[in-house]
């Protein structure tokens, strides 16, 4: 049975018999080589239920929108799973009311091109489920295809020049925030008002100090599913940052966000002796 | 008024003469990016007129997403220069008939919109009839049409390496006064037609408004919004929109109020200074935007503020399409009005 | 650009009055630098207006002054950047001022007929103009009995002691303070919440138009009072207040559906609230 | 994001020094500088003194909103580790600057414009000596171009 066909079985199984109030899941959007999130309470719409390269979009954040309702029911990818344990232990789900459905991810595509963040992925199976639909999807089938992101040899200013060109097509419409399953600020930083931080125009110097500080927000906690850079209607890799951040957080202090079921985000604790060359 | 054809070596020169007296903006690929967008350009070279349209559409040149209101310096302040005359070249039907909406929003109801106004005053609509529409145009369904006029001066359509054009207003039968005059084959007019022809039926609008009249506290909008992410992302990619917010910034004495585009759809836009938000919920501010689209403009200035470009449907991250979003109104909402 | 509506006139700080014992409320008295200006200047109670201060913003108030008036008024609560600004004004400081905008209250309607006014905490601005206004001799006969339920939750909360003392005595207007709760002070000597005060009160309907304005709350449970009182939707007018940054119904911020507070308002009756969304 | 007006680091000016935003633990750099003071160290008038209760009050967003706000460099100074008056306030608060640090660097901002320090209560001329090391360094780098948000333009 294909993920997919399990996937819709175990969605209707789940609602006749009163298991969960919904599942959530992906289901086909009217476009082409586009998904929607899916949002089934009856039995007879878990058939449209989809699973396959389009359902990029990271399901944890949605959750959060519904979990007032009772016990739900996710469709679960490797980052799914990753953002779902970060936003258990920051305490904004309960684990007793989540039954995750897992489902190996052989990498989504964005116009027909694997997307960025599965090339680089090294978590395609969830990390915690309750059961898994269908095969898991081959561990090492990535690791052929593992560029590491490039930092390259640049110098401050053509670093500089590079992401400014990037960020200065920013618009600000804050996909990228909305979409991160991990971002769920009643009040983000950039929208405090009294007093306002952030600039809200689009000029470079406002672009680059929000998205830096939302790549700081992030860091230890961003699992890099690319929702961001795909998300992104100004075609902005905005996983730039984040995966540097992501970078940083794992050399430093050798932590991975969503990887592990019993370890604090990064940057809530310390160690005594964490690095610090540089500092004076 | 007359049409006549120009030679795409006629329009290059029109181009070059055009940039030599103001700015001509036209769709440009965007670098490396597999888009195109408005840019300042001073010969047709420069320009790319394959896509349907342009990754965000012209409204930022009548109204720039940050806009300096007043510029001050030692507690003096001035109003900025007039801006100067451009030429906005290829700008598709459907944008030019938001641009229209806009002006029509923005310099009646009342005041107007001195900022908007300058800039309308001093631009001149070159459009580009479509010959085949995207998966996602639907201008035909919202009272549109792929080589419609609405907004503009002079309406191009490209005939196989030459253009009909179309003047609109004198301003564009000027621009191309000195032009042949050849007869026009009904053939090249029917290009324009047959791209009409692939695109969705009409939705019954007037339906659909009546059906929204009584149709705010529905139980339709707790699904039609779950989808939704929140983000601003349609609203400013939509050619109709035109929110706004006023911000000071200062710094040594010299400064700016400035407005920058905002979004109905980010909770900020509505919060009282107490805090107090008469739209908190997410779904109240999803239901804000579709009912502006579809009722609100049309009680405030007739019309509806949707041109069927389609760029929310493209650039959605949640994958929602605004044309699933009036059918299901359509089919769930009851026509009839009911008690609140 | 000729009669550019978000252009502020300049505007001189003449009197600045602390109004109550938290000291977060002051009243600001200002006349035209240009004095033509204040000719120019004609409003009608209940509009508002814009203040400006060039690097710090501008925010929507509305007039506590009377149009026979000199000065114009504006009595201001200290919440955020903006209004902590103004508060650090001295006298004979020159800000900006734009308006006046919006309707007012309904003058014409309320000729030959009572009027009842009802208001609560620093909402009580332009319903001073108003009072002001009708209590003018030259335009007092013009209207019947003037009833005014005004309260805070604390005599020290009362706006304009020294006035609201004086129509107490006045026999052109029968006004009754009330607070939440008695303090030490003997004034004012009603206990209770507005609604519950109106209702003692009980101003008669007949004939008569009811002007409401105070927070949420308080509108909503006085409109039930005044129901019972007898008063038909077509007869009771609200003042509104929403988020909004132009005034002039372009930025959109303020409206309830398909009309703005701004331009629309923001003085509604009860019975064109009924038609809108309850988003205010 | 080009300043107009002259920089008083730019040749010719009256005013060679930087000008660097200084956050200052109150428990021990603060105390620290003031000990310069009394003790009449000499360090260059570059700096601009904010005194935080704890450098783990210092959010990232400061530091960047110095540096748009026209700052040439910033300079985040508390206690050593394990001195820290809330115990551990400052090895928090080193987690997130290593971040910030490094982000900086890959965004393309000159190491050195963002200095981080370490300075007791008693090292009044340590703290002169921190001063004097980033007012080189920032000298050396120029005025900030890069994050500096002109609001007139």
């Amino acid at each position: 049975m294909s993920r997919e066909e399990a996937l819709r079985k175990r969605a209707r199984e789940l609602l006749e018999s009163k298991q969960v109030v919904m599942v959530v899941g992906h289901r086909a959007a009217s476009t082409k080589g586009k998904a929607q999130p899916a949002f089934i309470a009856k039995p007879e719409d878990a058939e449209s239920l989809i699973f396959d390269e389009t359902c990029g979009q990271n399901l944890a954040g949605h959750l959060l929108k519904v979990k007032h309702l009772g016990k739900i029911a996710v469709v679960t990818k490797g980052c799914d799973s990753r953002s779902i344990l970060v936003l258990l232990k920051e305490k904004q789900l309960d684990r007793a009311q989540l039954h995750i459905l897992g489902v190996g991810c052989e990498g989504v595509k964005e116009d027909g091109k694997l997307s960025d963040s599965c090339i680089t992925c090294e978590y395609p199976n969830p990390i915690v489920c309750d059961e898994m639909l269908g095969e898991p999807a081959p561990g090492d089938r990535l690791q052929t295809l593992n560029p590491k992101p490039q930092t390259g040899e640049l110098t401050s200013d053509e670093r500089w020049r590079e992401l400014s060109e990037d960020v200065s097509r920013c618009i600000r419409c804050y996909a990228c925030r909305q979409v991160c399953p991990n971002c769920y600020c009643p009040v983000c930083f950039v929208d405090a008002s009294q007093p306002a931080l952030v600039g809200k125009t689009t000029e470079l110097s406002d672009n680059m100090v929000f998205h830096i500080m939302r790549a700081l927000h992030m860091a230890g906690r961003c699992v890099e599913c690319g929702s961001c850079a795909r998300a992104c209607p100004m075609g902005i890799d905005l996983m730039k940052f984040n995966r540097k951040a992501a970078q940083i957080v794992k050399e430093r202090f050798n932590v991975v966000a969503g990887v592990k079921e019993d370890d604090a985000p990064a940057l809530t604790v310390f160690d005594p002796n964490d690095k610090q060359e540089f500092i004076r | 008024m007359t049409q006549r054809v120009i030679t795409a070596d006629g329009l290059a020169k029109l181009v070059t003469e055009w940039a030599k007296k103001g700015a001509v903006y036209a769709p440009v690929k965007a670098g490396s990016k597999d888009w195109t967008e408005f840019r300042r350009v001073t010969s047709l070279k420069e320009t790319d007129f394959s896509r349907v349209n342009t990754k965000q559409s012209a409204k930022g040149l009548l109204f720039p997403q940050r806009e300096v209101m007043l510029r001050f310096k030692d507690g003096k302040s001035e109003e900025p220069a007039a801006p100067e005359e451009q030429v906005i070249l290829g700008i598709r039907p459907c944008d030019a008939a938001a641009i229209a909406f806009q002006a029509k929003f923005f310099t009646g109801q009342g005041q107007t919109d001195p900022y908007f106004k300058a800039r309308l005053d001093r631009t001149t609509f070159i459009g580009f009839a479509c010959n085949t529409p995207a998966e996602t145009c639907f201008c035909t369904a919202v009272g549109g049409s792929p080589s419609g006029t609405r907004g503009l001066d002079l309406l191009l359509t490209d005939i196989g390496g030459k253009y009909l054009a179309e003047p609109v207003t004198d301003k564009g039968a000027a621009l191309i006064a000195d032009m042949p005059d050849p007869a026009i084959g009904d053939l090249e007019r029917k290009l324009a037609e047959k791209c009409a022809e692939q695109m969705p039926q009409a939705i019954d609008t007037a339906a659909l408004k009546r059906r929204l009249d009584s149709g705010f506290e529905h139980p339709v909008w707790d699904e039609l919004n779950l989808a939704c992410v929140n983000c601003g992302a349609c609203t400013f990619l939509c050619p109709t929109c035109h929110c706004f917010d006023v911000t000071d910034e200062e710094r040594k004495g010299r400064g700016a109020r400035i407005r920058v585009w905002d979004s109905c759809q980010f909770c900020i836009y509505s919060q009282h200074a107490s805090g107090h938000n008469p739209r908190q919920t997410a779904r109240s501010r999803y239901r804000n935007r579709v009912m502006d689209k579809f009722k609100y403009t049309v009680d405030m200035v007739g019309e509806l503020s949707c041109v069927g470009c389609g760029r929310c449907i493209i650039e959605c991250p949640a994958g929602i399409d605004v044309r699933e979003t009036v059918e299901v109104l359509t089919r769930q909402l009851p026509e009839a009005a009911e008690k609140k | 650009m000729p009669g550019n509506p978000y252009l502020p006139l300049d505007v001189r700080v003449e009197k600045v009055t602390v109004e109550n014992d938290a000291k977060d409320l002051k009243t600001f008295d200002l006349s035209f630098v240009d004095a033509s200006a204040r000719t120019a200047f004609e409003f009608i109670p209940g509009q508002f207006g814009f203040l400006s201060i060039i690097g710090t913003g501008e925010a929507p108030f509305g007039i506590a002054s009377a149009p026979s008036e000199e000065f114009i008024k504006y009595t201001v609560k200290r919440v955020g950047g903006f209004t902590t600004a103004l508060h650090e004004l001295e006298p004979g400081t020159v800000i900006g001022m734009r308006g006046p905008w919006g309707n007012s209250y309904p003058l014409d309607l309320m000729q030959g007929k009572d009027v009842v006014i009802v208001s609560g905490g620093f909402s009580f601005t332009t319903l001073r103009s108003t009072i002001v206004h009708l209590l003018d001799p030259k335009r007092r006969p013009q209207f019947g009995k003037i009833t005014c339920v005004y309260g805070a939750r604390s005599a020290g909360e009362l706006l304009y002691k020294d006035e609201i003392k004086a129509w107490e005595s006045s026999s052109d207007i029968d006004l009754h303070l009330c607070v939440d709760k008695l303090g030490s002070d003997p004034w004012p000597r009603t206990e209770g919440l507005v609604p519950n005060v109106l209702k003692q009160v009980a101003p008669s309907s007949k004939n008569a138009i009811a002007l409401v304005c105070g927070p949420p709350i308080m509108i909503r449970f006085t409109h039930p009072v005044l129901e019972a009182l007898g008063f038909r939707p077509d007869d009771v007018f609200l003042s509104l207040e929403n988020r909004m940054k132009c005034g002039i119904g372009k930025c959109g911020h303020c409206n309830l559906g398909s009309k703005y507070v701004c331009k629309d308002g923001p003085v509604f009756s009860y019975s064109q609230l009924r038609g809108l969304p309850a988003e205010y | 994001m080009s300043t107009a007006e002259p920089h008083p680091q730019e040749a010719g000016s009256q005013e060679p020094e930087p000008k660097i935003v200084a956050f200052l633990c109150n428990w021990c750099s603060y105390a620290g500088a003031d000990l310069a003071g009394i003790s009449r160290i000499q360090y260059p008038a570059s700096i601009r003194v904010i005194r935080v209760p704890c450098s783990g009050r210092v959010d990232p967003f400061h530091i960047l909103k110095a540096l748009q706000s026209g700052a040439d460099g910033v300079l985040v100074s508390g206690c050593h580790p394990g001195d820290c008056h809330y115990l551990t306030g400052n090895y928090v608060a080193r987690r997130r600057f290593a971040v910030l640090n490094d982000l900086l660097e890959f965004a393309g901002i000159d190491p050195g414009r963002v200095s981080f320090s370490w300075v007791s209560a008693a090292e009044g001329e340590r703290f002169a000596e921190v001063v004097r090391e980033v007012t080189e360094k920032v000298k050396a780098l120029g005025p900030n171009r890069k994050l500096v948000k002109e609001p007139a333009s």
